[in-house]
């Protein structure tokens, strides 16, 4: 799960690390208040899960309270890579010596916590990365002894030749591996990390995502999903315990495990078809679930035909079955429905289906040729 | 022969009262596998199935029943302490089906796992099987066919669907393993490459990989260097958008490193034959094999 | 440093441990006031650092405040193994089902804390873990870990066969591995852990002992120190920065270094006398120190001759020479000096108290015979 | 030859800025120590005692320097980060002068060193010396003499008694090594007692022991199961009180145990010959030696 930056911020200044002063705002009004109230000049940044807001034009510096009330306007309800922007942070404007990166992200290979750290921080640290990989610094964390007091300062080392600085970057390097571990991350990113024109070091923008498997234990992390910046299908779909991800095709896909799920798109594309999402209803799949997804699926309009590739293990086919025959009475689905059923009492799956009038395959390949077919035939 | 279970195999299933735990049990009591004990805390002294004794601890069901082998069903937040628990006791294989483990629980229990010297398969995984012989996990027994061919997945079903096509064919199976889909885990592809090398059952590999991270490249380096039996691939993910997870806590592309494309051309590279779809598998073994014969 | 049981009790009780009620009191009015709002019967209990407090009638138990009170007017002022009862702690006397102990210390051998923990708790845990080892069960954390959720569980189930209690047992033994950890113990006891006839497990007596170098990165620790509980020199010497323990015989010793200092003592005893104290100036000895020294230990009325002992390596001996110097001068000691002094600067040393009309031997054997010769003359 | 320092010994100083640090730094100059560099963070361009460059970091001084041994001279609340340090960076031989260490620190600081495969002795130790060649501590080189007995100790300024009586009768000692008097230290007298059996410039062995825990209890098993060369040993505090910490943290006598009758009694069961005095080393020393020869 992703966070907005003014979430981030304030994870990071409850741990201690130095975040300018800054709030967010949901109307114009407020934006104008908030700049009279921190002072100007200031910066209206726009809040939404996307990377490129700067160059987008959702990052805007403002000299007077009536200007940051403009820039509020302009930002406020523009499209960023697609996503609506629903609220603004507005910060004061830093003056700023220099800029450094900082990030913390969760190595698969290493099996640790690894920090990336550069002297040359902001906007164009992509570039960096990609150009002059050598200018980044990778340090992994062994989790059983914590962050070293000589890792923080070695790292702190590389950016700052002052010692007040390098002291000051190192606590805040504590302080963000504390950040990470505490909160379940999978990345903290501070970019940039500024040096002041009086020598300050500060955070001026944070990016955070979370593992999803830690929601459960921190209900307080939990609540920090904003919904409105994600795809109501998705939410809907998350909400009913299955995986979901819309796409832009026209075969909806219903299917039982995430490989499968991603085997299954990559064939009807191979037939000559676009899957419409990606689908998972997971192991022990109830009816309440095939409802729920032949729900979520039926609303999208592009959608011209509809999958199921269920196959059988702990999944009881016959399961699948019912809620298929439950869903398309309920739902009325007027959309042509391949089914494609096999293992666990398959047998008893196909005698369900028959009764309702339906056929199920049980070879993939058959399937999703058919339903490419269809729904082509529909388009 | 096979992989790390067989024979002798002495399970216990941790979380043997839950629902899934119990389920499971039962699938591998009935396929054969050679079930000692169940371990749940505070039903200790209880019987499952009228055959299991069910300890308080892991340590004690070792104590009782000389058992190696452990299969976690316990829920998320105790998987964890599950494995550390199986570790400290002695057990020497741990196999977690559990999901939605916390990568930081992982990021602890890797270190302790490697300190005791001991194989974990998971989690978020389904588990290994040899067919004919021992399941550990939730693999169903019924699509399996004892035979040649070592299969290694990061998926569940889509496991099934290859090993369904292999055994229709009548190509069976050594071992089975699914790795599970999690960034961090116990044993990964060159683990299990590695023992399908030193397998003298094993004829051929089959190795099904999918987007996210760089496993499948390490993988195809160490295939082109160390093994000589011939490997099979399917790489699942190619239409999966960046930056978006697919289902799999593992599976998600950053960026432009961990894309179908970029695996199945280190695949090619590295003399695994790549299946298109995955009925491909049937046609590609039956060629590989016959060409080292 | 060894901890109040009360004050034990309030470590544990921060960290969730389940602790009954109970206030200290340090006046029998008090006491009495304490026992009616608590509700009889209470028990009063000696705050006292000594073993053994029951037997030597420091714990009581009254059925009406009335009576509290005589127990307080009794206990507070008596003395328990030679300490001074100055508080005492009122507590609801709990009804008891079972008696456990579990204790934690900080094990050398294995370099880790180790739990120990018997179901057969109470005041006679000495003697089972004399006459029946086995039924004490050890169990070491590896601090990389910390206390592993199994490992609790496993010690919980050796003290109780109802889940409940062992969930609650498990609960509270790592709940004293935290308490152990963040403070810096060096042992943690609760005995008895108890069980009620309902089925509660509770910490009836707590007792913690503080390894002395945590307390100078913690200070809400260190403020705990009870002064009024220590030998007043012992104070006077530590507040010096010297290592001082009051005994029983005649010779007063100063040496440099803490294993010198005991050889010091025993070369006395093997002369045929009797140390007064052991007492180490540390390694960078400033004159003040030496004057702190003589101070403390010319106050000891018991002292009839005094040794100083110093090996010159970082210790400058000139200084202590400058030491005994102005000491000897502004306190007007009237016993008995005996000093030996080698090592660096010994010649300058011998030059200083020369001046003064006093001689340096530098024998170790040969300073001991003679100081003891002269305690002997004294005595 | 000696055990651990010598000629070929590489020193850095962690703490070189420091008042302990430069004051010893400049006696291991003095004595000829192989002294290469100093490290303080926030110090590094500096130069100390205008030959031995400054660091900012282990890992600078070991790259430009080639250090192999470290001694540290930093504040209590450093110590451990700085052990950390030196590990880490490289460093095979860490000595840690720095008494008042956190008990609870050194938990956590042994695992590290035990898997770095590092030597640390001390904390709250005097160091060590190999006379004529090489100091890394506060041993003071004057009193110590090129010569055939190795001498381990849990003290300092007695340690400084013992060697001080050697050498006035002309006993030259190999290595003298201070393990020191905190409860949890990098280095016991095992470990000290099975390098001097194997350090072929050692004819004989002093020990110096005191009150507290059970060290000298199983450096005497050692010394009957493995040492074939002669060992003179010690016990401070027979007049020691039980349960008061006698100035270090690890001289304490708890319950029955620690006692040094207790351990001057395994020390004869073990074949050491027992010291009364400290003067007794020099005939003690000389009986066994022309025992030996």
């Amino acid at each position: 799960m992703n966070l907005h930056e003014y979430q981030a911020r304030s994870l990071l200044k409850q741990a201690g690390i130095p975040v300018p002063d800054g709030e967010v705002a949901s109307t114009p009004d407020q934006v104008e208040a908030i700049a009279r109230q921190l002072g100007v000049p200031v910066v209206v940044k726009a809040q939404v899960h996307a990377g490129g807001r700067g160059k987008a034009g959702g990052v805007k510096l403002a000299d007077d309270p009536t200007k940051a009330r403009e820039h509020g306007e302009a930002i406020l309800g523009m499209a960023i890579k697609g996503l609506l922007v629903e609220k603004v942070l507005v910060v004061p404007a830093a003056e700023i010596a220099s800029e450094s990166y900082l990030g913390l992200i969760l190595d698969r290979e290493q099996q640790r916590p690894v920090f990336m750290v550069s002297a040359e921080g902001g906007i164009d640290i992509e570039e960096v990365a990609a150009s002059t990989p050598e200018k980044i610094t990778r340090l992994a964390v062994d989790p059983r002894y914590g962050l070293l007091p000589h890792q923080a300062m070695s790292l702190a080392f590389g950016l700052y030749s002052d010692f007040k600085q390098v002291r000051a970057a190192a606590k805040i390097i504590g302080q963000l591996y504390d950040v990470f571990m505490t909160n379940g991350a999978s990345l903290v990113e501070i970019n940039p990390l500024v040096t002041t024109p009086s020598g300050e070091v500060l955070a001026l923008d944070a990016k955070m995502s979370l593992d999803d498997n830690i929601l459960d234990r921190r209900p307080d992390l939990a609540a920090l999903r904003d919904l409105s910046a994600e795809d109501p299908s998705e939410v809907e779909a998350r909400n009913a315990g299955l995986s979901f991800i819309k796409l832009e095709g026209n075969v909806g896909c219903v299917v039982n495990g995430a490989g499968l799920a991603m085997a299954t798109m990559d064939l009807v594309k191979y037939y000559g078809g676009d899957p419409a999402n990606f689908l998972d209803i997971g192991g022990s799949s109830s009816p309440e679930k095939v409802i729920n997804a032949l729900r979520i699926i039926t609303r999208d309009p592009a959608v011209k035909a509809i999958l199921f590739n269920i196959f059988g293990g702990i999944t009881r086919t016959d399961d699948v079955a019912n809620g298929i025959v439950v869903a398309t009475r309920e739902l009325q689905v007027s959309l042509p429905i391949v089914i494609r059923l096999t293992g666990t009492n398959e047998t008893e799956a196909i005698r369900i289906l028959d009764g309702a009038g339906m056929t199920a395959l049980s070879d993939m390949d058959q399937a999703v040729e058919r339903v490419v077919q269809l729904a082509q035939e529909a388009a | 022969m096979s992989i790390w279970i067989g024979e002798s195999t002495r399970l216990i299933v941790q979380g043997i009262t839950g629902r899934e735990g119990s389920f499971h049990a039962r699938q591998m009591l009935e396929y054969g596998t050679n079930l000692v004990a169940g371990v749940t805390p505070g039903k200790g002294g209880k019987v499952f199935h009228e055959t299991v004794p069910v300890f308080n601890t892991v340590a004690k069901a070792i104590r009782e029943t000389g058992a190696n082998t452990s299969v976690i069903y316990v829920p998320a937040a105790l998987a964890a302490g599950a494995i550390y628990e199986a570790a400290d006791a002695g057990i020497e294989l741990i196999v977690c089906i559990t999901e939605g483990v916390p990568v930081i629980d992982m990021t602890r229990v890797m270190p302790f796992i490697l300190e005791k010297g001991v194989r974990l398969i998971g989690p978020n995984c389904p588990g290994l099987i040899t067919p004919g012989s021992a399941k550990v996990g939730i693999i169903p027994g019924s699509i399996c066919l004892p035979g040649p061919v070592g299969l290694v997945s990061r998926s569940g079903t889509l496991t099934y669907e290859v090993v369904h096509h292999l055994t229709r064919a009548s190509i069976g199976q050594s071992t089975c393993v699914g790795i599970g889909g999690d960034p961090i885990i116990g044993t990964n592809f060159i683990d299990v490459l590695r023992a399908f090398e030193e397998d003298p059952s094993t004829e051929a590999i089959v190795m099904l990989g999918e987007i996210g991270g760089t496993d499948e490249q390490h993988a195809a380096e160490f295939v082109q260097a160390e093994v000589t039996k011939p490997v099979v691939g399917f790489v699942a993910g190619q239409t999966a958008p960046k930056g978006r997870r697919m289902g799999h806590a593992g599976a998600i592309i950053s960026g432009s490193s961990g894309t179908a494309e970029e695996k199945m051309t280190a695949f090619e590279q590295a003399g695994i034959t790549v299946m298109k779809r995955p009925v491909d598998v049937v046609d590609l073994v039956r060629a590989r094999m016959a060409r080292t014969v």
